[in-house]
């Protein structure tokens, strides 16, 4: 942790320099209106904007497309659609929220606003890259519309061969587009590893960095080495659709089990893309809402490292009764344990950060004690399909599928929505309704377990995946599991229209509405200047320094604004 | 790392009033030219080793071929021709010799004789690809195409043995996207050598010259690979 | 992480000019490596050797370039790094991927070559010698017939497999 | 298979479902305890330090490094734990004991096929109590992936290349089997049973489940009809599977999906079961698999004689 200086003059007179001063009314969502203004900027804060429409858009189709897929298993037998629509839907669901959602919303939206800010630097290293990964994002999501237009994939989104290399020709425009979006991912990844080795602002040393931008940092690591896999195995399994080279196809003396080395090399790493970001999130949030230095900066930071680092070395484990050798199963399963080390260390950490902390029980602090209920238990499932023997039983069942649901929406979802409420002062300059806040918090809360817990027993007692139809004997867990996605989407619903009430009708903003120490809230108003800051700021402290707050920010360094409200205010 | 950064001056106001010198190419979100610089071939190390990555499927998918069927690939290999390989081999050590040299002359500021360089490089490339048509044409003439195309004329008869198929999609694959790559490149230095026509380079700034540089040796490094796997052993 | 302290390796700009001489020794001993590279495989059988010292010459050259052409030598380290990074990367890859498909069938759970591999394997063993199918074990047993054509080998008994199998043995 | 299982497994019926069981519930116990722990504290902290007013200045507390080591060395330990037994149980479900009865197992788009040593075959797997069976597994198509929860056993199949599974039933029962690994529109439809049976039970359904020798043609067909697994898509009675109902189909008038139309007679069938793609009837799609053609003349002849019995 970074040592503080407390005396030091001349940076907190630079500091103390409040930017409101200036132009209280300019700011980077005002100081241009036209539509092209944000179709050609290369301002990181308004890609981040675009990034969240465009991500937002794609998780509530792919949203609809997973109650649809609930809907179907209300009962058993035909429900609402036959057997090849269904296939389609949950593939579509998975591909889209994979590869169009999950992946890019951390990184394209609150990393892209939040990561050069808290860094000091004005923008990322190539602004115009920045934006061309945007357009490359939306040509990716343009072919997979096409794919849905014209219909029928139907091979989930791991495209296994030879099922996938012997099916409709439209798998050509998914795979196309999972090759096109990979570009915006590895686009993304390269700007944000220069951008924080490069343009870090004087004072900002490795270990002054959030832990935010450590996540981000060992996220774009995992793009920028995993994403070219998944792009040549698309080529290689469009070159075998359309030419048969026979890598992958049984049928001319390939090898299908090559194909998932293949895939899962890539898509390993990549549940990685999406959930170390979200690490990041979390450790700002923890801190942040417990007023209290974060433990173990050291062990959180490089164990995101270390987990980018093991990351590619555990692809095997989903591969245990796919005929792989056994010798590779158990290195690979021998690996998956050691990756649940720093993934331990950071929970437990997180945890005892609020130890003698002031817990602040806002939303996003809501969305962070969720995160640790609902991620530890996705992550000591994922220790239990980590076991050889265990997971024979359990592979390719409905505990995988609520396993990967407990990270992916458990963890990464619901701190996506953490950060979310917790920059949203920030990005747009209003206040959301805390109180209905807390309330969606509990309403997503509830409704993801139920939701999802009930798919653990369904898959532990036999029910496998991807099945459009089911035994009468699993009717009544497969129906309280729907009831609860309906929970689910009715919390979430309720976020997007209170924020979109926020946006219109929501009370400014003040600058540092949770007394955070990370220079977006230290050193810009709210909304931040297009440039962000006024002045380079110099960072003579670390990120989670409370203590030393009133050194960096006017006040007395609680905060301004929602904390006025919160009680009337005695000091000590 | 990162030592521009952290040595900058400080309290930077809105883009300009640096000490340096302000050259039209400066982007105003970095402190200096060296900064810029410096991170324009992060970044393009970064995409080049995304590019090694994209090709280390295709060498995966060689090397397990090869482990179970050396026999095979042994056996196919003979159909290709290791004088025109080797030719080709030559060809890109020279243009990587040339890109080298352009580099080094841009920094002298003898940009005449960078022009003359990146002109040798587009040359060499073309003399490659050249090389390539007829390598192919030769195959294709005889049957050995990549994937199901695959039947040996008469002829080549000793190559229609089982996974064979293999070697060939194998060899049409990597060195199809390594022709690609080529032709790219090819485009990138037409298209420098046109603006250093134009006289936009100079030692201060010649950043595209250098990234398009490492650009063309990672492509000159995967066929130093690629020519004793495909065509020797 | 390395400290960010540290200055560049060499003075203003970073731009360190690589002398003509360097570069021009450097193609040198890049030609010389591909003659030499080119003799070694097709006047030498080393046998098992062949694929490894090919290999080996490849990475001489590729360090060469690496080093010299793109100036890495003069370079930030980062960029060295990032390189190291991704040549790792690309070992992991090969080599976890080997784990498997070498080894393919360990346990006796998972048949270690083909149906059409074996189907081709028991046929010409039932040609040549009807009591023998089901005999080999091994993809080397079919492929050291199928290199044999039963024409060739008018005594069966007698086929001398060990010439075959050896590169087979190599991996 | 009922509900005597516990609340996570259903009941298991093989000599390794109670090793599994046992490294489940080692693991699960161990992560409720882990949980619940994390858990508590977490909503200790979240009570105990609640904020009291906005201007609580919690005193700095410093990290601790002997807390980081212990939570590293503890799990590390425990997982290692974990690992070797899981490594262990792996091994035994993957080597099958030599002795084992051996049935070989054919999977297709969306059929299970067995085929016993003595040539009898059957799209429900029989096997005997008490008695190592080895199941040698191959798909004609893509990949499928065989799993009888209540023996903890699963392995994908592939084509091209044998896998196998072996299990030893511990009581005479029927369970279900499943496919795990998507294979198409009718990957939910692709199950089946097995049937454990007591030894001597096992014997007589084997030697009753050959094809008699003086049966009609058309008794032939309707055994291979159910061995073959032609029932998954086509069914006696007129609904509408995955392939169009054998019910009056033969001597009426197909129309195709090239437009034209078709008289279903013996030559279309055979052709049609020989060569499934060569002719496709409108509004079906191209999914039958090829793997038919291995059929004996002797064969088709009474499955075609099968299908012409089948009028309304």
């Amino acid at each position: 942790m970074a040592t503080v200086m407390h005396t030091d003059a001349p940076a907190e007179a630079a500091a103390h320099h409040h930017p409101e001063h200036h132009h209280p009314e300019h700011h980077y969502l005002n100081h241009e209106k036209t539509i092209w203004s944000w179709l050609s900027t290369v301002d990181h804060k308004r890609i981040g904007i675009m990034y969240a429409i465009s991500v937002a858009i794609f998780f509530l189709i792919a949203g609809v497309l997973a109650l649809l897929v609930r809907m179907e298993l209300l009962g058993p037998g035909e429900t609402i659609m036959g057997p090849d629509a269904y296939n389609q839907v949950f593939t579509l669901h998975a591909v889209m929220m994979v590869f169009l959602f999950i992946i890019p919303a951390v990184p394209g939206f609150l990393g892209n606003f939040a990561l050069p800010i808290q860094i000091g630097a004005k923008d990322v290293a190539f602004p115009r890259l920045n934006l061309a990964s945007w357009y490359i994002f939306m040509a990716g999501a343009a072919l997979a519309v096409i794919a849905i237009g014209v219909g029928q994939v139907d091979t989930g989104w791991t495209f296994y061969t030879p099922y996938s290399s012997d099916g409709s020709n439209s798998v050509f425009f998914v795979t196309l587009a999972v090759f096109v979006a990979g570009f915006a991912s590895i686009f993304t990844g390269i700007n944000f590893i220069v951008t924080i080795h490069k343009m870090r602002a004087p004072g900002m040393t490795w270990n002054r960095l959030p832990l935010f931008v450590w996540a981000l940092y060992a996220t774009s690591i995992v793009q920028v080495l995993a994403t070219p896999v998944i792009g040549i195995t698309m080529v290689l399994l469009f070159l075998e659709k359309f030419l048969g080279i026979g890598i992958f196809d049984p049928a001319l003396g390939g090898d299908p089990i090559l194909f998932q080395h293949f895939f899962w090399f890539y898509s390993h790493p990549a549940v990685y893309i999406m959930i170390l970001p979200a690490f990041g999130i979390i450790s700002e949030l923890v801190t942040v809402f417990s007023r209290q230095n974060i433990q173990g900066y050291t062990f959180i930071a490089l164990s995101s490292v270390a987990i980018a680092f093991l990351g590619f070395l555990v692809w095997g484990h989903h591969m245990f009764v796919s005929g792989q050798s056994a010798v590779s199963s158990i290195i690979f399963s021998l690996i998956t344990y050691l990756i649940g080390i720093p993934t331990g260390i950071k929970v437990l950490n997180w945890v005892s950060t609020m130890y003698k902390g002031s817990v602040w029980l806002q939303t996003p602090m809501l969305y962070a004690l969720s995160f640790l209920f609902l991620f530890t238990i996705g992550g000591l499932t994922g220790v239990m399909v980590g076991v050889l023997a265990v997971d024979v039983h359990l592979h390719d069942t409905y505990f995988i599928v609520a396993h990967f649901h407990y990270v992916m929406m458990g963890g990464t979802v619901i701190a996506l929505l953490g950060g979310f409420h917790y920059w949203w002062p920030k990005i747009t300059g209003k206040m959301y309704n805390e109180t209905l806040g807390k309330i969606a918090a509990i309403l997503i809360f509830i409704g993801f377990n139920i939701t999802f817990f009930t798919q653990f027993v369904l898959g532990s007692r036999g029910m496998p995946r991807r099945y459009y139809d089911y035994l009468p004997e699993f009717t009544a867990l497969h129906q309280i599991s729907t009831v609860g996605s309906w929970i689910l989407a009715l919390g979430l619903f309720m976020v997007l229209f209170y924020m979109i009430h926020s946006m219109f009708r929501g009370k400014k903003a003040p600058a540092n509405p949770w007394g955070a120490a990370t220079l977006e809230w230290t050193h810009c108003t709210s909304p931040p200047d297009p440039h962000n800051f006024h002045h380079t700021p110099i960072v003579t402290h670390g990120p989670y320094d409370y203590h030393a707050l009133e050194h960096l920010y006017e006040g007395d360094g609680v905060g301004d604004g929602a904390t006025v409200e919160a009680a009337p205010g005695q000091k000590h | 790392m990162a030592s521009t950064t952290t040595t900058a001056a400080p309290a930077v106001e809105h883009g300009h009033g640096d000490g340096h010198a302000h050259h039209p190419r400066f982007q105003h979100h970095f402190v200096s030219m060296e900064q810029q610089f410096d991170s324009a071939k992060l970044g393009m190390w970064l995409f080049l080793i995304t590019e090694i990555l994209l090709f280390s499927g295709m060498f995966v998918a060689y090397t397990v071929y090869r482990v179970w069927h050396p026999e095979v690939f042994e056996v196919a290999s003979e159909a290709l021709n290791p004088f025109l390989g080797g030719l080709n081999t030559v060809v890109l050590l020279a243009s990587s010799l040339t890109v080298a040299l352009s580099i080094h002359f841009v920094q002298k500021d003898q940009i005449q004789k960078m022009n003359w360089m990146l002109l040798l490089t587009v040359l060499c490339a073309a003399i490659f690809m050249v090389v390539k048509y007829f390598e192919y044409t030769a195959k294709f003439e005889h049957g050995l195409y990549a994937g199901e195309a695959f039947h040996p004329h008469a002829g080549y008869e000793q190559f229609n043995i089982p996974y064979a198929r293999q070697f060939f999609s194998i060899y049409f694959v990597m060195t199809g996207i390594h022709g690609v790559h080529v032709l790219i490149g090819m485009g990138m230095f037409t298209w420098l050598y046109t603006r250093g026509l134009r006289g936009h380079f100079s030692s201060e700034w010649y950043t595209p010259v250098e990234l398009s540089g490492l650009y063309w040796h990672i492509v000159d490094l995967i066929w130093i690979f690629l020519f004793p796997l495909m065509y020797l052993i | 992480m390395a400290h960010d302290a540290h200055a560049h390796a060499d003075g203003d700009h970073g731009h360190h000019i690589i002398p003509m001489p360097v570069l021009l020794k450097t193609f040198g001993g890049l030609i010389f490596l591909t003659i030499l590279t080119v003799l070694t495989a097709t006047q030498l059988d080393l046998g098992a050797f062949n694929v490894p010292l090919a290999l080996a010459i490849a990475c001489g050259k590729a360090t060469l370039v690496i080093m010299f052409f793109m100036g890495l030598k003069y370079d930030n380290r980062v960029n060295t790094l990032t390189l190291v990074l991704g040549i790792l990367f690309v070992l992991i890859f090969i080599s976890f991927t080997l784990f498997d498909t070498a080894f393919r069938g360990d346990i006796g759970n998972v048949d270690t070559i083909p149906q059409e591999d074996r189907t081709r394997m028991e046929e010409t063993l039932q040609q040549r010698d009807p009591g023998r199918a089901g005999l080999a074990t091994s993809p080397a047993d079919s492929l050291a017939l199928e290199q044999n054509p039963l024409e060739e080998t008018p005594a069966p008994a007698e086929e001398p497999a060990p010439e075959t199998t050896e590169p087979e043995a190599a991996h | 298979m009922g509900d005597k299982g516990t609340f996570w497994l259903p009941e298991g019926a093989s000599t390794l479902a109670g090793e599994v069981d046992a490294l489940f519930y080692f693991v699960y116990w161990i992560s409720v305890v882990i949980f619940v722990a994390v858990i508590a504290a977490m909503v200790y902290f979240m009570i105990r330090y609640r904020r009291r007013t906005p201007h609580d200045r919690p005193p700095v507390v410093h990290e601790s490094k002997v807390l980081e080591v212990t939570w590293i060395v503890v799990p590390t330990i425990l997982v290692l734990i974990v690992f070797t037994w899981g490594f262990k149980v792996f091994l035994k479900l993957g080597v099958a004991p030599p002795d084992a009865y051996e049935i070989q197992v054919v999977g297709q788009k969306w059929s299970w096929q067995f085929n016993y040593p003595n040539g009898v075959r059957s799209s429900e797997l029989h096997v005997p109590v008490d008695r190592p069976v080895r199941l040698q597994m191959s798909s004609v198509d893509v990949l499928h992936s065989f799993y009888i929860p209540a023996f903890r056993v699963k392995q994908d199949v592939l084509p091209n290349r044998y896998t196998s599974i072996w299990f030893e039933a511990t009581r005479a029962d029927t369970f279900q089997v499943y496919c795990t690994e998507y294979c198409g529109t009718q990957h939910s439809g692709m199950l089946t049973k097995v049937i454990a049976h007591e030894q001597s039970a096992f014997e007589t359904w084997l030697q009753e489940s050959g094809i008699p020798d003086d049966a009609s043609p058309a008794q032939r067909g309707a055994l291979l009809y159910t061995q073959l697994g032609c029932q998954a898509c086509h069914s006696l009675d007129g609904t509408r599977l995955t392939g169009p109902s054998f019910q009056g189909l033969y001597g009426s008038t197909h129309g195709l999906a090239d437009g034209s139309s078709v008289e279903v007679d013996d030559n279309y069938l055979r052709e049609s079961i020989l060569e499934p793609s060569a002719k496709i009837v409108e509004g079906y799609a191209n999914v039958m698999p090829a793997s038919y053609g291995g059929l004996t003349e002797d064969e088709l002849t009474a499955l075609i004689a099968f299908i012409e019995e089948q009028q309304p």
